[in-house]
């Protein structure tokens, strides 16, 4: 299975330009570190999102070009990072006032394993040894009104990371919308995972056989 | 793109729904968002519960609201005013409703609803005559009350200056509870003296991030309460 | 009893003075609403006070002079104020989080009866047909961290005001530190009601006739 | 006359006593108060809880103080740090104690230290690990967990610049947790790279009322975390 993983269905490239369609113009957006942060690339051309970052920073910008910018002008991922038109500064408190709020629209992260019923688990594998480290995550997934998950399909090992339910720790519960994967677009529903669309050249059969929990078709 | 700016009072306050729960900024003559509130008024809402420092004075903005027969409840910490009898009469014949909170808790509970905390504790009024139906609590050997975060459907509030994206800066001692305010609001609109160009606002001086706002209104030269008030202006 | 208390005493312009000696240079100050708000014009030389006002001000200064001023530039009484070298202005939530947390050191407050065990009334004389409104001295009394009462020590109808136990409506309980009145300084202690100090001109037994509960003598 | 420029960060963090709850802001190389750091570990005091968002970095400020064995329990968000082993070392080793706190959370809880509020309802962590041992319930239909105000005896933090009151204005996101953190101290201190004359912040401009400032020290040219661990330099 995971030799496949390369050639079939969509980039990470992709699957941020797939997210991008679906923010619509003028939403408030919090990208996690990573993958996600690679959706602001393919915002489409006419749309305004306006980017928040947890330390204290809505209206961030791209990265600066090269090694340029400032020490004290970065990202929740600790990059630095640049200043669009009407940007505003405030404190930790006010930011995750935006966030607890529910003033935030869309929210995307990434993921270790997505539960049918929308449960999260996305910041600890629970190994005895790790050294527990949250962040932001289980703010945001419990305050941002929408709540997008971007992942590969599988493992690097060729495990779903779409379940039935979570053996992870969780990080919220029954709070992922919609996930986006290299394979497809699926929705969780009160039925459970509710294809949305195929990533090209890919059959449901496939996406199912790599899904451990069932997806009802598109 | 994003743009916030609505084309008059009239327009940003025409879906304001019978029965909703609208925050009024403003303390005393500071802040008092009177174009909206009048514009709220010939729209024709009604039902409202309103949350303000106050109850208004003499009979336009708030005041004016309230004699109009629009506000079912007031919650505020002072009802009592200088140059109003509207909330008093409306009061003593049983036709307005009061939550009295202190000035202190009312700010917390406002800024709570804003930032998704349902509920919190505090000292303020254990003890009291306004301790009562709370619940107490006992933390570090001193006792506190729970209070409700109070988030509402919509805000009126007046700013000094806002962009498109509805960034806001005020002006002195009208700050006051409009920051908090939006903070709470499905709807937080703001009357604006002036629109300026986004990007003009230094982001370290921005007050109140335009994520916190809906809708700006541009009202040029604001009236102001006292001196609608001392020219026996009435808007009912 | 009633017909002396305009010759017996210290004025109110006095008590205000007698007031501002005690608060340390330095000091962040509340001053109510009325007397209180004389004790700024009585401050020794050579000592700075900043000022609060519930309205979200810090650094308030004096009236302006005849009827200038702003509108939108007023103290919590509702009344133009200016602006002193080093002032700031925040929202009501950062200005009681200022008083809630502990931070303004001096609250001057007026009263209607202070009960030997620092408990207050100032808010509601409970009156059947009053309409309540108690501002934010609840507030004020919970979270500073010294409350000093300035009254006359008996009501115009010749009323102790410092009794055994508060008959109206309590603004907070056991708060009060100390009471200025126009006969005596009087401290709140766990003994009960212990004088500082007599007015000039004024003897122990006078005070202790005019108050409803034992006074220590200095 | 009131004046809270201190000559020295020795002197200023010269009676932080050992068991002291020490908050120190920034976030990653944003607002990391290098200088008053470094000068608490010469001052020696030790047990200290220490709150801050991460762990520190290389062995510089914080990451030296947590090396230098001075730090009895961490509270943070996320201790794991690309460039610091010092912190994984001691805890693996059973030697620092760690309380893991979401960011909001943490940030919610410093805010309430500093207003007076002792206990507030979150949804965050709700159903998850980091639910243990906190209490349960329900507002409006959805769960929350309660969490405590987090109040400090000293708040090590840095700013832009402050005049002689304590007025302070920040640099960008070098904010962060600052002004929360000196709302939450008794006794906040903050390195400035400017000491202004009092008058020339704009009212409206100030980040952090005086107030919540106890103590400043004039550090001009202040070291930047990322730029020190670059150069392999230890504090210990």
């Amino acid at each position: 299975m995971s030799a496949s993983q390369t050639t079939v269905g969509r980039t990470r490239e992709q699957m941020a330009e797939r997210v991008a369609q679906d923010i619509p113009d003028g939403s408030y957006v919090n990208l996690g570190i990573g993958i996600p942060e690679l959706v602001a690339k393919f915002v489409p051309e006419g749309r305004e999102l306006i980017y928040h970052t947890e330390n204290g920073l809505l209206g961030m910008g791209p990265a600066p070009t090269e090694d340029d910018g400032e020490p004290e002008l970065i990202n929740a991922g600790k990059r630095r990072v640049t200043l669009n038109p009407g940007a505003s500064f405030f404190h930790h408190a006010d930011s995750f006032a935006m966030i607890r709020g529910g003033h935030i629209d869309v929210c995307v992260l990434g993921a270790f394993q997505v539960a049918q019923n929308g449960d999260l688990a996305n910041w600890s594998t629970g190994e005895e040894d790790a050294i527990p480290a949250v962040g932001g995550a289980m703010d945001l997934v419990a305050g941002v009104k929408t709540i997008y998950v971007i992942t590969q399909h599988c493992t690097k090992h060729g495990e779903p990371k779409l379940v039935e339910s979570c053996s992870y720790p969780l990080t919220g519960v029954g709070v992922v919308s919609r996930v986006y994967t290299d394979l497809a677009v699926i929705d969780v529903t009160p039925k459970g995972f509710q294809l949305v669309e195929l990533s090209p050249g890919v059959s449901f059969e496939y996406v199912q056989e790599r899904t451990a929990a069932p997806l009802l078709p598109a | 793109m994003m743009n916030k700016v609505w084309s008059s009072a009239a327009e940003a306050v025409k879906d304001v729904s019978d029965g909703s729960t609208v925050m009024i900024g403003g303390f005393g003559d500071a802040g008092s968002p009177i174009e909206l509130v009048h514009a709220l008024i010939d729209q024709g809402a009604k039902d409202l519960t309103v949350v303000n420092n106050n109850t208004g004075s003499g009979e336009v903005g708030l005041a004016a609201l309230i004699k109009a027969g629009r506000v079912a409840k007031m919650i505020c910490s002072f009802p009592r005013t200088a140059h109003s009898e509207v909330f008093t009469e409306l009061y003593r014949a049983g036709q307005i409703e009061l939550e009295l909170v202190p000035q202190g808790t009312l700010a917390e509970r406002i800024r709570a609803g804003g930032a998704g905390i349902p509920a919190f504790y505090t000292a303020t009024s254990v003890g009291t005559p306004l301790e009562e139906g709370k619940e107490r609590r006992t933390f570090g050997g001193r006792d506190y009350v729970m209070e409700y975060g109070l988030p509402c459907d919509v805000s009126l509030i007046k700013a000094k200056a806002a962009d498109r994206y509805g960034n806001l800066i005020y002006n002195k001692t009208a700050r006051n509870f409009a920051p908090i305010m939006a903070m709470a609001a499905k709807t937080a609109i703001v009357q604006v003296a002036e629109v300026v160009p986004v990007g003009s606002i230094d982001p370290e001086h921005v007050v109140t991030p335009g994520i916190f706002v809906q809708r700006v209104v541009h009202i040029k030269a604001p009236q102001h309460e006292s001196e609608l008030v001392k020219q026996g202006v009435s808007y009912v």
